[in-house]
């Protein structure tokens, strides 16, 4: 990688467009070049920096799982300049990809113990890729739960994903809206995920958590999970900062002395509590 | 200098406001502006001919309104700063005690905004006869020569570090326009027209409004004297539409109100 | 390693500059211009500013331009092409005139562009770039190189150090490769040189501090109201940072009409407010004191930890070029004594 | 110059000029084609930028015309108008760009026939002057 121009992206064709959400869309991102499909590689939990070519870069998490060869996929809320130009892309179009970049989930280290997924509103896609990394692996892990939480009913993302695991036997969802988002025929929880986690108050005894969220919603469940008996160094988030270059150059990722993106973006609670609140 | 220290001390035990913002030196003997909040350190403020700062620039910053009401040490340009911050609805009358302050360090007590208008309505406030006399000096060039001059101190030297904007009381925008790029009319990067563009649109953003305190220039790392176009702007003014800023705290804005009559004389009509 | 000395004289400098010129290289040196001193592509020695402390820009430019295209874009209807850059588009420049703390200043950029992502475009121009500094016969009131591991006469970073001896002339300490391959090309320039001692042409750079090991402390205050303290009177613009040798923070925007364009990287700053605003809105460093304590950290505390060198070369261009007097050795020597008295 | 082709663009109000362009239309008024209208709601509204724009993406002349004083649809937007550009012009004059390739102008919704004489006198005066090549060099250069 390093006799190449590290800012040169791939270039990449869009497969298939979802629509997820109210201005939420997920892509599905084939190599153009097979030489370098064929030798890419990447961890659950790593990002990319997708480019619309002509308007800028933008930072998300690889939404699929390793496990899934061939091709990524990723999962974007229209905000900025970037966004916007991206939700316009359609199947078919070219946008480039920069990446893997920063550090995974230490999913080896999790085998036979239960895995406590809780997520929160577009937070889900780096969620979803673990989860999927950790379903193909099935046997090397215990009970899993899944409780995911999104402001309105329209706002949960991957619909279709969350039925399957709501019918696998060996998956315990949980899926709840914030009140007032619920609809007449919503089936599910309602109340913030903090609460609703609460509520379920699943077991921490040899379990690891994983949060990802809003800092909002982090900030009031970890106090939960530290409740119910949880030790920091087995609960797990995704830190969100802004960025630019990806792999420790730009300067602007730090949270204090940890760049989000070279040595994120994926930390421990225990990592977490001896950083400044620079996130 | 003295009279200021003691006014200071007198206010701050008083606890009538929280804060000084006044002129200071540093141990190499070099001016900046300090903000004094214990009645003890009031000796460390000073004053001389060293004091150009626009102290007003710091009026309308969140973490120094967060210290509480400020008194202001303010010379010309500062006073006629804060009237024209108040003329646009920054600042009212009890947000800040205004301690003004002659070039020969002698201190004035306002009794309020009007009092102030009263002192600039007496005081000389048009642009200095050398920089009046550098423009015309520029007006005198053919135009070529003008785009020549401008094109190699703004195109080919300014590098963008914003200092022009940040020096500037009057660029007070929570976020700039350059900080939008929904479209991206000004390039961020120092390109030889973005650069253009985004001193013409600083010029046009302060038309009206700039009192000519020089700072925009002090402040620029590569010298470039960006200060008169601005003053173009004020001279303008004031032949056109007979307003200097600064002058009220009731003053209309200049470039959004206007006078039927306005005189110009390059519009065509039939 | 000894460093191999040799005498230039005054009238063998002039006659390397037009030889260099002669050979293809760019020779760039300070040049007064509307009084202020800065690098500039001079074609003879008499160009050269003489009275100067240094330059009001760093000599960062010519490895980190303020724009740099990183790739050019091509688009038709269907079809988009990136050309990579032209990396042997990138001129041999000579930098003459630079200062040992500038010289210092390269060693830290190369760390940061360096490292498991190396960057080739910095790299690439680095490769084409010969130092060929002046040590410091006299220094000013915001110079601080002595405090922070750095002195008037160091070789650090340069390829070539000169320093002007009696009746004009330079002892030439050739201290790399680089400086070699100079000597080597002009030997008739370069004669051997008489015992020389160097010290007695040296400024006077008295050492007001020693930050080694202090680095863990200014740590700890991360939440203490020293930042506030210090960067009340901070306007926030980009000067410090654009000026600074050792800053290196980069924004990376795309310059495109519909057809073709680039994808550029322009100098940036932890000072300004977009540099961490994330598109939800939220800001982790929101107002003033947190981006001036972000600064302070980066250079004293984050690089000598990641890449065990300080973050700064004491050379004063932020002390000297700030609007709201921001001295960076006062607010040092403050930081210091406060976390010393308590 | 003779075969010079200028490019010209005219940002108009659509409540006069633009009404006043068209009645030049329906009146069969012949002028010149090089001038790409573009309409707004009012003088009011057209920033200053646009005209800087347009000189970078290509334009040799540019005008601006809308209601008469006191004619203006949203009573006063021309009043506005009128002060910037007093401002804008000593601006960008200083500065040193071309303001023989700024055109201002007051034309009604009656006016088509001066609308007509405006873009042809404007035209042969830009097409004098030739192609505004220094500025729009200059931006190339920022694609650079």
């Amino acid at each position: 990688m390093n006799e190449q121009n590290i800012y040169l992206p791939y270039l990449m064709r869009i497969e298939k467009v979802t629509d997820e959400a109210p201005l939420v869309k997920s892509f599905r991102l084939t190599f153009i070049d097979d030489e370098v499909l064929n030798n890419f590689t990447f961890k659950t939990g790593q990002f990319g920096e997708y480019s619309v070519i002509g308007e800028g870069e933008s930072t998300f998490c690889i939404a699929s799982s390793p496990t899934a060869k061939g091709y990524i996929e990723c999962t974007f809320r229209q905000a900025g300049k970037v966004t916007t130009a991206l939700s316009l892309k359609g199947e078919g179009d070219i946008i480039g990809f920069r990446g893997p970049y920063g550090n995974s989930f230490p999913i080896h280290e999790w085998k036979n113990k239960n895995l406590l997924f809780i997520a929160g509103g577009i937070a889900l896609p780096p969620m979803r890729s673990v989860i999927w990394n950790c379903l193909d692996l099935r046997k090397d892990y215990k009970q899993i739960t899944i409780i995911y939480g999104a402001r309105t009913v329209a706002d949960l993302v991957y619909k279709h994903e969350l039925k399957i695991w709501d019918e696998m036997p060996d998956v315990k969802l949980i899926t709840t809206v914030d009140p007032g988002g619920e609809t007449p025929d919503w089936k599910g929880e309602i109340g913030f995920v903090p609460t609703v986690l609460g509520k379920i108050a699943p077991s921490s005894e040899n379990t690891i958590a994983i949060v990802c969220g809003p800092p909002i919603m982090i900030k009031y469940t970890f106090p939960v999970l530290e409740k119910l008996g949880f030790a920091a160094e087995n609960i797990f988030t995704t830190l969100e900062n802004r960025m630019k270059c990806g792999f420790g150059k730009c300067g602007r990722c730090n949270v204090g002395k940890v760049f989000v993106c070279k040595d994120g973006p994926v930390f421990s609670y225990k990592q977490l509590k001896e950083l400044p609140q620079e996130y | 200098m003295e009279s200021i220290r003691k006014k200071a001390k007198e206010l701050l035990e008083k606890n009538a406001v929280q804060v000084i913002i006044g002129y200071g030196e540093g141990l190499d003997k070099s001016v900046s502006a300090i903000f004094v909040r214990k009645p003890e350190n009031a000796e460390t403020l000073i004053f001389d001919d060293r004091c150009v700062h626009n102290l007003a620039v710091y009026l309308l910053k969140n973490e120094i309104k967060a210290l509480g009401k400020p008194c202001i040490i303010a010379h010309l340009a500062a006073l006629r700063t804060i009237l024209q911050l108040a003329s646009e609805h920054q600042i009212t009358e009890d947000d800040v005690l205004v301690l003004g302050v002659t070039h020969k360090g002698e201190l004035m007590e306002f009794a309020g905004f009007k009092d102030i208008e009263k002192y600039i309505a007496s005081a000389n406030i048009d642009i200095s006869e050398n920089e009046k006399e550098i423009i015309n000096k520029l007006e005198a060039m053919t135009r070529e020569e003008r785009w020549q001059f401008w094109v190699e101190h703004l195109s080919l030297k300014c590098i963008k570090c914003y200092a022009c904007r940040a020096a500037c009381p009057m660029c007070y925008c929570s976020r700039c326009q350059v900080e939008y790029n929904q479209p991206q009319w000004i390039t961020v990067e120092a390109t030889p027209v973005g650069i253009i563009e985004w001193h013409i649109t600083r010029a046009m953003h302060i038309a009206g409004r700039c009192v000519s305190c020089g700072e925009c220039y002090r402040a620029c790392p590569m010298n470039i004297p960006i200060n008169l176009l601005n003053y173009l702007t004020v001279l303008t003014i004031k032949e056109k539409f007979n307003v200097s800023a600064g002058t009220s705290a009731d003053l209309d804005s200049v470039m959004s109100s206007f006078k039927s009559d306005d005189k110009e004389n390059f519009i065509k009509q039939s | 390693m000894n460093i191999e000395k040799k005498i230039l004289k005054y009238s063998s400098l002039e006659e390397l500059v037009l030889k260099l010129n002669r050979d293809g290289k760019q020779v760039f040196a300070p040049v007064k211009k509307d009084n202020i001193v800065d690098f500039a592509p001079v074609s003879g020695l008499y160009e050269m500013a003489e009275d100067y402390i240094v330059t009001v820009q760093s000599a960062k430019f010519v490895v980190f331009p303020n724009v740099e295209t990183l790739f050019e874009i091509e688009t038709s209807k269907d079809k988009i092409t990136l050309k990579d850059k032209d990396f042997n588009s990138i001129p041999e420049i000579i930098l003459l005139g630079t200062r040992p703390c500038d010289a210092a200043g390269f060693n830290i950029l190369n760390a940061m562009f360096g490292g498991d992502y190396q960057d080739t475009i910095y790299s690439a121009r680095l490769d084409k770039t010969t130092l060929v500094s002046i040590s410091c016969n006299k220094s000013d009131a915001k110079c601080f190189c002595t405090s922070v591991n750095g002195n008037p006469g160091a070789t650090a970073g340069s390829d070539i150090l000169l320093t002007r001896i009696d009746n004009n002339d330079f002892l030439a300490e050739i201290v790399t490769e680089k400086g070699k391959a100079i000597v080597s090309k002009y030997p008739e320039l370069f004669e051997t040189v008489p015992e020389i001692n160097k010290d007695k042409y040296m400024a006077d750079v008295p050492v007001e501090f020693n930050l080694n090991g202090i680095s863990e402390k200014i740590y700890s205050r991360f939440d203490s109201d020293i930042w506030l303290e210090q960067s009340l009177r901070c306007i926030g613009c980009g000067t410090c940072a654009f000026i600074c040798p050792t800053c290196g923070c980069f924004d990376i925007q795309d310059a495109y009409d519909g057809y073709s364009g680039q994808r550029k990287r322009s100098w940036d700053s932890c000072g300004f407010s977009l540099f961490t605003l994330h598109a939800s809105g939220h800001n982790p460093r929101n107002v003033q004191s947190q981006r001036w304590r972000q600064r302070i950290m980066h250079k004293f505390v984050y690089l000598p930890e990641q890449q065990n060198l300080l973050g700064c070369v004491g050379c004063g261009r932020c002390s000297r070029s700030c609007s709201a007097n921001m001295n960076l050795k006062e607010l040092l020597i403050h930081l210091k004594n406060v976390i010393e008295n308590e | 110059m003779p075969d010079f082709q200028p490019k010209i663009v005219a940002f108009v109000c659509t409540w006069c000029t633009y009404a006043g362009a068209d009645l030049a239309g329906t009146s069969r008024i012949k002028y010149e084609p090089n001038v790409k209208i573009i309409r707004f709601p009012c003088t009011g509204r057209i920033d200053f930028m646009f005209l800087l724009k347009s000189f970078a993406y290509g334009a040799d002349g540019v005008i601006v015309s809308g209601c008469h004083p006191n004619d203006c649809h949203y009573t006063s937007g021309n009043f506005h108008a009128r002060r910037r550009w007093i401002v804008f012009r000593e601006l960008v004059d200083l500065l040193g760009m071309d303001i023989n390739r700024l055109c201002f102008s007051w034309v009604s919704a009656a006016e088509g026939a001066q609308w007509a004489e405006i873009v042809n006198s404007f035209t042969e005066q830009v097409r004098t002057l030739g192609p505004y090549k220094e500025y729009r060099e200059l931006a190339e250069k920022d694609k650079k």
